[in-house]
């Protein structure tokens, strides 16, 4: 079994009717994801090719068995669509692809899952999670990846296709490729996705995408260097980046000297990991191990 | 969005945290008006969003609405940090029997909301806060259940603010922390927060950012921004819905995806070159998103070349190429435009290129490849 | 506290749920001004705080004001189980296009909130949750978040409520659930809640519960009383801060701990006799609760003895038995006294009523003697 | 070890500047329990009878190592006090005495206790617990009390006493006996209680006083019957008790035929208890074992 998703996985879409919904659940389907069910309120009894549409989601997961969810609904509603999947019985995982979300909305849904029904959400304002050849639950463009075994995981949605593109055309395969998103409060950290991987039989070594700002590289450094045996290959971005949103004193207060880029790659340089300069070089750093 | 103080200070008075009376002037005029109106003692404040203007001499004491006059007439124009001061906010001056720091954010480190509070307010609070770290209290809320009465007491007497005033102080925090969550804002920090010498709680400053996510909810909220200095350039840019910042260099970049267009800057820099801006057309980008994209760029003088860098996913790369096929069709796009596809429908866009076979297009490979013959174009550093 | 309907319907307008449009009417002139006043047909309904009084009679239409004041001659006075009809609400009628059932209240069996809303609205919700217990969709609340969007969707499109309607039904639940939490209520019952002809979702009925614990946030709600036909005896000492209820036998009962108290009535059943009330005084009561309680036994004349049965913890027997002294001193009191003291100064207390040394004071030494002593006193059953 | 408290236990009393936190924290300390501390904000720094008085609970528990706390703060306030001393690193139990707490308060305050810190909450309106010759944390008067082997758990105050009292004068000592309150949304269930003592080896039988209305006793017996080795004596308030708080055709739908006394006994003796008629057979009933 792969990291998340696999051929187990039962994808219910949340939003299927929208344009976002259709396109990227009809390219999953394509992939070979087994598509059970879309939900949109007041659309119930619809199909959107061959696919059932519900109004709710307990309805949609009695009548198809769905144990992971897509959520394409839109940001001002988004918050309250993660709620309502995670309160389904069985489900196990939850994708959202929605971006800008407000930031007290999901720091209010991760910190009740974390509390409540502890169903992993991965996103908001993330590309998904595929295992090539397995399924696809996501944006992610699946053409880019091959099967293999390397787990990939990013906070940046497209230099993680980068990174696959990378790996990919040196003929380097992966696992599993999650992209964690970059808003301020994750459901999905690097660790909890480094720990599934260092448990994953089908994972050998991993790539991890960072970016500037916030403490995520910083707890994944500590994270490699107490728990990973395997290996680990990084790329931070932003090094030349303008400083982004000052947050007052507080900002400064709070993050103190972490959060730049050249913090991060030294404290992941500290815990063993391979930190590449430039994207191009992710591919060949994999290989060199 | 970085309120300027004033604004904040709207928002403190909504939510009931006491502010001192004053009034906005934009011209020296207009500000000893105000001082005759207020009457007695007041402070001139510059209006900038940036910190450090009272030790830039953009705050002044004034006895009278003359003193108030000529304090305006220094700081109105005045260059703070590269931000020119158009707006001066006169309040009538307090008597402060001692001055505290409070702020809530949120820890990303552990996604929950984070207060802190000193007793040694002031203007030197990082100062305070890098040599004596226990000078500032700092306590995590959960989110779920915002912050509770005990917290808030918890708080005052373990920062140590003054005992006789804690039952409104910690009033004072619930309150600028409801402000916080129901205005949506990223930061509320408040330096000083005062207590005056008649026993009120009174908030002497006010640094507000607003999380601009949220103002589907706060549709009044996008009225702050006329009161702004803000660059026509990025002013552009925010209307039609790009991320955009504008740099030093000559390489104009324009990406999908903010991790990948950071990385793009990186790349321009290695291979010896410097990016004119960062541009982020975001998610799902149309043609016209991409069309507006290159109209912005050619706002900017600096500009010698352009890089677009295109990994689609939810962005399909078919659409950007016909943004770019349109853009060139209608307008006299004054530099080269180097074009890297890659991801969802990327043959169909390479296609599209291809097929327009304009001379200002100039295909590239791979990201390291385009930003090489962007930095060439543009004629190095 | 049980509030009457219309009552209920001033608090659902409190928080926007639609309502008809009526009012209150003492007297049949009364409601046949208030008739004249709506205009059209009307419902004239009976104010009771006890179900069942459409079977009974108490809800009439009226077509015309003179019918209304027909229809409230025959229903002022009605006795309806129990419960003399004093008011009438008098409301312009509504045209039903579906009846919906709704509640709120709190499952004690998991500590957490439940709905419940069926399609089948009416006068006979119960014998449909028991003949077809899926018509009748129950979902737990969590108490810390509160009832969701989505919820509240779930709930309407699972209990198959009209789908046309399905965004106004669900506001209307969230409006509801809102009244329940934040008017501090036990209980939110709408039934019917409807559908009208013209599409709006409209409260029909009202039968809300209020948790007087949490009067102290709404201090207004006292006033609803007045229009209660209370029971002068249960009035006085509910104004005393006693719990009492009057019941049929001959034993005055006055005892601390609602299960005490329960458990004394059992076991003066058990040995022959009947209770006169329930009556708990309470933790923590001082002489002056005890003193109050006898005060209120004495005005009903169905008492022949009174069985004091205390078990000290938070209360002190000694404080107890100087209520009782005190009372002997300064009232004539018609009935022996049966006495039983244990736990926190229980020994003082008893040498407290030692020393006072009357006849009327019966000591006893367990809580089946007492009993046992009590019913003889009364003369039996 | 006994259930609860015990020699261990180091007390904090919230509102001990109060009256009756400062009548019953004396007699507890009379008692040999361990009383550390109290908190009244705003009286910080002052003393009630040795007991040093602290501003909140955190310096309190900074300052003296307080694990357990007693909490007589007046109920508009108490739901808020109980959630100061769950937030309190080593806080093991929390006994709330107040009486009056909104419902909605208190399910909210259950709610959150159960979700995130899970320190055991035995009340609010309860008598509190105690081990006999150990430590009384609560109310109850332990002049009645004598150390043995017995477990009382019951919903009622002073029904508690009248139980204990019972089995102290037929010369039978309790292991340790825990009033749970009566209130809608007890922190405490009859089924926390009878799993520690199921699993206290100084407990070798149980006494437990329920009364009408809600679900617990019927929980209790099905826990009983799936897993309850030690005997169980019980007695049921409310046979002839006036009926209560009518909760409209909701309460009706809730509760079914269940809640009446005459149901409680019924289910508690079908899973194998003996149900006593007067609460004076109780000592005759747990002699007779």
């Amino acid at each position: 079994m792969a990291v998340y998703v696999d051929g187990t996985t039962r994808l219910l879409v949340q939003n299927l009717t929208g344009r976002e919904g259709s396109f990227h659940a009809m390219r999953n389907r394509a992939y070979g994801t087994n598509v059970v069910a879309g939900v949109s309120p007041g659309r119930g009894g619809q199909e959107v090719q061959g696919v059932p549409v519900f109004d709710t989601v307990s309805a949609a997961v009695e009548a198809t068995g769905a144990n992971t969810t897509l959520c394409f609904v839109p940001a001002p509603f988004a918050s309250d669509a993660i709620l309502e999947a995670a309160a389904s019985p069985g489900m196990r995982l939850i994708v959202c692809i929605t971006e800008g979300i407000p930031a007290h909305d999901e720091a209010r849904v991760v910190n009740y899952l974390r509390q409540t029904t502890g169903v992993p959400l991965i996103g908001p304002n993330c590309p998904g999670v595929i295992s090539p050849g397995k399924a696809n639950v996501g944006i992610m463009p699946h053409e880019i990846c091959l099967p293999g075994r390397v787990g990939v995981v990013s906070r940046s949605g497209t230099l993680t296709y980068q990174a696959v593109h990378e790996l990919t055309t040196r003929g380097i395969g992966q696992s599993t490729c999650v992209g964690i998103g970059g808003d301020p409060v994750p459901g999905t950290s690097f660790v909890d996705v480094l720990s599934r991987f260092e448990a994953d039989p089908e994972t050998e070594a991993v790539v991890l995408i960072g970016e500037i700002g916030g403490e995520a590289e910083e707890q994944a450094a500590a994270f490699i260097k107490a728990h990973m045996t395997k290996p680990v290959v990084a790329y931070i971005a932003g090094f030349t980046a303008p400083p982004g949103k000052k947050m007052g004193h507080a900002g400064a207060i709070i993050s103190g000297s972490s959060g730049t880029a050249a913090a991060k790659k030294e404290a992941l340089e500290a815990a063993g990991a391979v930190v590449v300069t430039y994207p191009t070089e992710i591919g060949e750093a994999v290989a060199a191990l | 969005m970085n309120l300027l103080e004033f604004q904040g200070k709207q928002l403190f008075a909504r939510v009931g945290v006491p502010v001192p009376e004053g009034r906005v002037a934009a011209t020296p005029a207009e500000a000893r008006r105000a001082a005759e109106e207020l009457g007695g003692k007041v402070v001139v404040k510059a209006q900038v969003r940036i910190g450090g203007r009272g030790k830039a001499g953009g705050i002044k004491v004034a006895d009278e609405p003359q003193a108030a006059e000529e304090a305006a007439a220094a700081i109105v124009g005045m260059d703070i940090k590269g931000h020119r001061v158009n707006l001066v906010w006169v309040e009538r001056a307090t008597e402060i029997a001692a001055e505290w720091y409070v702020s809530f954010t949120l820890d990303r480190g552990v996604g929950r909301h984070l207060a802190m509070v000193s007793a040694r307010g002031g203007m030197d609070i990082e100062a305070v806060a890098a040599s004596d770290p226990a000078a500032v209290v700092r306590r995590h809320i959960d989110p779920v259940v915002g912050l509770a009465e005990w917290q808030a007491t918890d708080l005052v007497y373990r920062a140590g603010l003054e005992r006789a005033a804690a039952r409104p102080a910690a009033a004072t925090l619930r309150r600028l922390y409801r402000a916080f969550v129901d205005l949506d804002c990223d930061l509320v920090e408040v330096n000083p927060l005062v207590l005056t010498a008649a026993g009120e709680v009174v908030a002497l400053d006010a640094k507000v950012t607003l999380d601009s996510n949220a103002f589907f909810r706060h549709p009044d909220f996008e009225a702050f921004r006329e009161a702004f200095a803000e660059d026509p350039l990025e002013r552009l840019a925010r209307e039609k819905g790009l991320g955009f910042i504008k740099l030093d260099g000559s390489v104009g970049i324009i990406g999908n995806g903010a991790g990948l267009v950071m990385s793009t800057l990186d790349v321009v820099s290695l291979v010896g070159g410097a990016a004119a801006n960062f541009l982020d057309v975001g998610g799902g980008a149309g043609a016209e998103t991409i069309s507006d994209a290159l109209e912005v760029l050619t706002r900017d003088p600096a500009v010698r070349a352009v890089l677009v860098n295109i990994f689609g996913g939810i962005t399909r790369c078919d659409l950007v190429a016909q943004g770019i096929v349109d853009a060139i069709g209608s307008r006299d796009l004054p530099w080269p435009i180097v074009v890297r596809l890659d991801g969802t429908n990327a043959p169909e866009g390479r296609a599209i290129l291809a097929e327009a076979a304009s001379e200002r297009v100039i295909p590239a490979a791979t990201m390291l490849e385009a930003a090489q013959r962007a930095v060439d174009l543009a004629g190095g550093r």
